[in-house]
C-alpha cells in the first residue's frame, strides 16, 4: 500500500530519523539489486549448462547402455549375477566442497575412484572381460557426467532459493519499505506546515479579536467621552473620534507582539 | 570291454577263440594239425548238412543284413520325420530297398531248398556228385547271405544319410537315391553268383 | 545450507541408484555399488513386480542418509513416485533422473527439466 | 573303431540324432536375421521371430515385451529342446549330453556359493541359475554356511565333486577369488570332458577333439588377454590352461608369459589354425577378436554336422542355438537402444 506509513509522531526529529533511513534502505536496494543480478546471471549461465548437460546425458548413458551390452554379448547373460554378487565396497565416491556465489554458498560435488585392486578386476576372466573392462570405463565417465549433473542441479536449487530471497528483499525494499518511508517523511513535512499554517491562522483570529474589543472599548470610550462631553459640553474643546485611530495606534504594536509573542500552548 | 557292440567284442575274439581251440584241440595231440584226421572229418560229413547249412545262411544273412538297414535308416528317418513330416513316405523306399535285400536271400534260399534231392550213401561214403552238390548250395548260400548282409547294412546306412539330408534339403533326395540304387545292387551280385553256383548242383551224377 | 554441505564425511559420500536391473549392472560394475556392515546396499533393482511402496520407502531412506550425495533414479522409476520427489527439495542429496536401458531419455518427463525450461522459458 | 560306428550308432542314438539335426535345420537363417536387422521395435522383432521355432515361446507374450523377455523364452526353447533329448538318451550319449551342461553347472554353483556368501534368497538365486545347469541338488546348496561345509554336504554328491576335491584345498575355497575358482573348475571340467570324448573314440573322439580343443584354446587366449595389467601372476595363469589343445604344452608356456596383445599374437600365430584368424585382424586391435573366435566357433559347429554317426551333433547344436540367442539379444538391444548402425557388428550368421 502506497498510502502506509509508519505511525510516528510528526516531528522534526522523526523527520530526519526517517530521513536517514530511506537513504539506508535506498542503498540496501542498490546492493542487493546488484547481488541478484549477480546471481540470475550465474543462474541463466546454469540453467543453459542443465539444460545442455542433461540432452548430453541422454548420449552418453546410450554410450554406456550399448558398452554393457556389448559386454553382456561376450561374456554371457549370466554375469550379472556375477556382478551383482561381487559388490563390496563402494570404489567410485563423492567428494564435496564449497562454492561461493556472490555470497551463497553452493556445494560442489566432484567424484574420485577410490585407487587399488578391486573384485571387479577379474570378472570375466574366461571370456567377455575385455568388453567389461571398457563397460567398467563407460560407466564410471557416465558417473563423472552425472555428479557434474547434480552439481548442476543443487546448484541450480540453491541459487534458486538464494535468488527467490534476494529478489523479495529487493522487492521488499523497493515496494514496500521505501515507499512508505517516503510517505512518512512526506506525511511529517506536511503535517509540519498544517500545524504552522494553523498557528498563524489562530494568531490572526486572535489578533483580529484583540482589535475587535479594542474598538469596542474604544467605541464605549467614545460614546462615553461624548456622553460626558455633552455632559460637561462646550467646557472641553475636545477633537471629534476618529475611528481609525485606534487600529493605527495598536496595530504596530501588535505586529511586533507577534514576533515576540510568547504563549504557553504553542510548541515553538 | 566296455562297450558290447565293438566289433572286437563280437567278431574278433570269437573267431580267433574258435580257430586257436579248432588248431589246438582236434586231432592227435602230436600234431599242430592233423591233416589225416580233417580229411576223415570232411569225406565222412553230410553234404544235407552243407546244403541245409546254406540255404539257413542265405535266408539269415539276408534278412540279418535287411532288418539291420532297415533299423539303421528307420531311426534316423523317425526322428527326422518329427520335424519334417513329408520325408516320411519318399524315404520308404529306403526301407524297401532294404526289404529287398532279405527278398533276394528268401529267392535264393528257396531256389537253392528246390535244388535238394535225396540220394544215399554208398558204404557209408557220400557220392562225389552229391559232395558237389552239399558244396555248391553251401557256397552259394554264403555268397548269397553275406552279399545281402553286407548289402543291407549299406543301403541302411546310406538310406539313413539319405533321410536326414532329404530333411534338410529337398533336392538332395533323387541324387542319394542313384547312391542307393548301386548299393542294393551289390546284393544282386550275391544272389547272381549264387544261382549260377547252385547252377552246378547233381547229386546224382545225372545232367 | 553451509550445515548441510559440513555434512559430507572427508572419505567422500556414496551414490545411491534406483533403476532396473541391467541399468544398475552397469553403476555397480563401476564400483558405485556398496554394502556395509549392516548389509545394506545403496541401490534398488526395480522390476516390474516390485511395488511402488518400497520403492517409496527406499527412496525416503536414501534421502535421509547422511553419507549419500547424489540419488541416481531412472526415469520409469521415477515416473512411479513422481510425487514424492516433487516434494523433495533439499539440495543434497541430488535427485538425478537418468534414462533407463529399456526406454531412451525423454526430457519433457523429468521434474527438474521442466522446471528449468519453465524458468528459462518464461524468464 | 573308425567306420563301425556307422552300423552300431543308430541302435541307441540315431533317433536323437535326427532329431538334433532336425532342430539344427530351425536355426535362424541369414534371409531370417536380414527380416530382424529391419525391425524397428521390439515388437517387429517378435512378430519376426514368431515365424521360426521360437513362435510356440514368443506369442503370447504381452506387448510391452522387453529383450530379457526375449533371451529368456529363447533359451527356454533351448533347454526344452535339450531337456527332451537328454530324456530319451541312453548311456554314453546321456553322460555326454551331461558333460555338455557341466559348464552350466559350474556357474551356477558359483552364482549359488557367491550368494550364499553374501546371505541372498535361495529362491532368487535359483531363479538367477542357468536351466541347463541344473542338478537335483541344488537348491541344497545355499544350506551350507561356509565352503567347508558346502563342500562337504552338497558338493561331493554332484558330477562337479571330482573337480572341486582334485583341484581345490580347503584353503582354496575359503580364500580364493571366485574367478579364479571358477576357472579353475572350467578347467578341470574340460580335461575331463576331453578325455572322455577320447574314450567314446571313433568319429566322436575326432571331432570332440577339434571343438574342445578350440574351446580350451579360446579360454587360454581370453584368461590370457584379460588377466594382463591385474594381479594374476603367470605361475597361476598357467594353472588355469587345459592340459590339450593345439596350444598345449609350447603355446601356453608363450601364452603364460605374454605381457602385451602383440605377445600373445605372436604365440598364437605359430598354431596354423589359429594364424588365419589373427592375419584378418590388424595389429594392435583386440576388439574385433571375439567376433572372429565366435564365427571360427560356428564354423566348427556347422562343419560338425557334416558328418553322421557322431555326438559332437548334440554339442554342437547346443553351441549354436547358444550363439543364436546371442544374436538375437544383440539384434534386440540394437533395436531397443537404437543403435541399428551396429547390428552387423554382434550377428554371427550361420551358413
Amino acid at each position: 500500500m502506497s498510502t502506509a506509513r509508519y505511525t510516528v509522531a510528526p516531528t522534526v526529529t522523526m523527520l530526519t530519523m526517517m530521513k536517514a533511513r530511506l537513504v539506508g534502505a535506498t542503498k540496501g536496494h542498490a546492493l542487493l539489486k546488484k547481488k541478484a543480478d549477480a546471481l540470475t546471471m550465474r543462474f541463466r549461465q546454469l540453467l543453459k549448462e542443465i539444460i545442455e548437460a542433461k540432452e548430453n546425458l541422454g548420449a552418453t548413458m546410450k554410450g554406456s547402455f550399448f558398452a554393457y551390452t556389448e559386454a553382456q554379448y561376450a561374456a554371457g547373460e549370466g554375469i550379472k549375477h556375477t556382478i551383482m554378487d561381487n559388490v563390496d565396497t563402494a570404489v567410485v565416491k563423492v567428494r564435496g566442497a564449497l562454492d561461493n556465489v556472490a555470497g551463497v554458498k553452493i556445494p560442489r560435488f566432484s567424484s574420485f575412484v577410490i585407487p587399488g585392486e578391486t573384485k571387479m578386476d577379474l570378472t570375466g576372466l574366461g571370456r567377455g572381460g575385455q568388453q567389461l573392462q571398457s563397460c567398467r570405463k563407460a560407466y564410471q565417465s557416465a558417473v563423472e557426467l552425472l555428479v557434474q549433473l547434480a552439481n548442476l542441479q543443487t546448484a541450480f536449487l540453491t541459487l534458486d532459493e538464494a535468488l527467490k530471497v534476494t529478489n523479495r528483499r529487493v522487492n521488499a525494499l523497493e515496494n514496500v519499505v521505501k515507499p512508505k518511508l517516503e510517505n512518512t517523511i512526506s506525511y511529517i513535512k506536511a503535517e509540519l506546515d498544517e500545524l504552522e499554517r494553523e498557528e498563524f491562522f489562530r494568531l490572526k483570529k486572535v489578533q483580529k479579536n484583540k482589535q475587535k474589543n479594542q474598538a469596542k472599548a474604544e467605541a464605549e470610550f467614545a460614546t462615553a467621552m461624548a456622553e460626558l462631553q455633552e455632559a460637561t459640553a462646550d467646557t472641553l474643546d475636545m477633537p471629534p473620534f476618529d475611528p481609525k485611530m485606534p487600529g493605527q495606534n495598536v496595530q504596530p504594536p501588535a505586529s511586533s507582539s507577534l514576533l515576540n509573542y510568547k504563549e504557553d500552548d504553542m510548541l515553538f | 570291454m566296455k562297450d558290447l557292440t565293438h566289433p572286437l567284442v563280437w567278431f574278433y575274439i570269437p573267431v580267433t577263440l574258435t580257430w586257436i581251440c579248432f588248431c589246438i584241440s582236434v586231432g592227435n595231440p602230436a600234431k599242430f594239425i592233423d591233416y589225416d584226421w580233417l580229411w576223415l572229418l570232411f569225406r565222412s560229413m553230410s553234404p544235407y548238412f552243407w546244403s541245409a547249412l546254406g540255404v539257413a545262411l542265405a535266408v539269415g544273412m539276408s534278412i540279418l543284413g535287411a532288418a539291420w538297414g532297415i533299423f539303421i535308416t528307420g531311426s534316423s528317418l523317425v526322428g527326422a520325420a518329427i520335424r519334417v513330416p513329408r520325408i516320411t513316405s519318399k524315404n520308404l523306399i529306403s526301407v524297401i530297398f532294404c526289404e529287398a535285400t532279405a527278398i533276394y536271400g528268401v529267392i535264393v534260399a528257396i531256389i537253392l531248398q528246390t535244388k535238394i534231392e535225396y540220394v544215399q550213401p554208398v558204404d557209408g561214403v557220400w557220392d562225389r556228385y552229391a559232395m558237389l552238390s552239399g558244396y555248391a548250395i553251401f557256397g552259394s548260400g554264403v555268397t548269397c547271405g553275406f552279399a545281402n548282409l553286407v548289402c543291407g547294412m549299406c543301403v541302411g546306412i546310406v538310406g539313413s544319410s539319405c533321410a536326414l539330408s532329404d530333411a534338410q534339403n529337398s533336392t538332395l533326395f533323387v541324387k542319394i537315391l542313384v547312391v542307393e540304387i548301386f548299393g542294393s545292387a551289390l546284393g544282386l551280385f550275391g544272389v547272381i553268383i549264387g544261382i549260377i553256383m547252385s547252377g552246378a548242383v547233381t547229386w546224382s551224377g545225372a545232367k | 545450507m553451509a550445515g548441510a554441505v559440513a555434512g559430507i564425511p572427508p572419505d567422500g559420500m556414496l551414490l545411491a541408484v534406483l533403476a532396473d536391473e541391467d541399468t544398475i549392472t552397469g553403476f555397480l560394475l563401476a564400483g558405485v555399488g556398496n554394502v556395509d556392515l549392516r548389509k545394506k546396499r545403496n541401490y534398488l533393482v526395480v522390476d516390474s513386480k516390485t511395488p511402488v511402496r518400497q520403492i517409496e520407502s527406499s527412496f525416503k531412506e536414501f534421502c535421509a542418509r547422511d553419507d549419500i550425495a547424489v540419488i541416481l533414479i531412472s526415469q520409469q522409476v521415477a515416473g512411479q513416485i513422481r510425487n514424492v520427489i516433487q516434494q523433495h527439495n533439499k539440495p543434497i542429496p541430488a535427485v538425478l533422473e537418468i534414462p533407463s536401458k529399456d526406454c531412451p531419455y525423454d526430457p519433457a518427463q523429468d521434474t527438474l527439466l521442466t522446471r528449468v525450461k519453465h524458468i528459462a522459458g518464461f524468464n | 573303431m573308425y567306420g563301425f560306428e556307422m552300423m552300431s550308432f543308430n541302435i541307441k542314438d540315431g533317433f536323437l540324432e535326427s532329431i538334433v539335426r532336425g532342430h539344427r535345420s530351425g536355426l535362424l537363417t541369414v534371409a531370417d536375421y536380414n527380416n530382424l536387422s529391419q525391425c524397428e521395435t521390439l515388437d517387429d522383432i517378435k512378430l519376426n521371430l514368431t515365424s521360426t521355432d521360437y513362435g510356440a515361446y514368443l506369442v503370447n507374450e504381452a506387448s510391452p515385451i522387453y529383450t530379457a523377455t526375449i533371451v529368456e523364452k529363447c533359451t527356454q526353447k533351448l533347454v526344452n529342446d535339450w531337456n527332451y533329448m537328454r530324456t530319451q538318451a541312453d548311456e554314453k550319449l546321456a553322460t555326454f549330453m551331461d558333460y555338455c551342461t557341466y559348464g552350466h553347472m559350474i556357474d551356477n554353483v558359483v552364482l549359488i556359493v557367491t550368494g550364499t556368501l553374501h546371505e541372498r534368497d535361495v529362491q532368487e538365486l535359483l531363479d538367477k541359475c542357468h536351466p541347463l545347469g541344473m542338478f537335483d541338488s541344488i537348491a541344497t546348496l545355499a544350506v551350507a554356511q561356509n565352503m567347508r561345509e558346502l563342500f562337504r554336504l552338497v558338493l561331493v554328491d554332484t558330477p562337479l565333486a571330482p573337480y572341486f576335491s582334485e583341484n581345490l584345498t580347503h584353503e582354496d575355497l575359503d580364500e580364493m577369488n571366485i574367478e579364479i575358482m571358477r576357472n579353475t573348475l572350467y578347467k578341470a571340467y574340460l580335461d575331463d570332458f576331453a578325455a572322455y570324448c577320447q574314450s567314446l573314440g571313433g568319429a566322436t573322439a575326432e571331432i570332440m577333439g577339434d571343438m574342445l580343443a578350440f574351446e580350451t584354446d579360446r579360454r587360454a587366449l581370453n584368461i590370457t588377454l584379460n588377466s594382463i595389467g591385474t594381479e594374476l601372476t603367470r605361475e597361476d595363469r598357467k594353472k588355469l590352461y587345459s592340459n590339450f589343445g593345439l596350444l598345449y604344452p609350447h603355446g601356453h608356456n608363450e601364452l603364460a608369459m605374454a605381457e602385451d596383445f602383440d605377445q600373445i599374437r605372436s604365440a598364437m600365430e605359430k598354431v596354423p589354425a589359429y594364424s588365419g584368424i589373427f592375419s584378418k585382424l590388424g595389429y594392435g586391435e583386440s576388439q574385433m577378436l571375439d567376433k572372429l573366435l565366435y564365427e571360427e566357433e560356428v564354423k566348427k559347429c556347422v562343419d560338425c554336422f557334416e558328418q553322421q554317426f557322431h555326438y559332437g551333433v548334440f554339442y554342437a547344436y547346443m553351441k549354436l542355438r547358444e550363439q543364436e540367442i546371442r544374436n538375437v539379444m544383440w539384434v534386440s538391444e540394437c533395436v531397443a537402444q537404437d543403435q541399428k548402425g551396429r547390428i552387423a557388428d554382434g550377428i554371427v550368421y550361420l551358413f
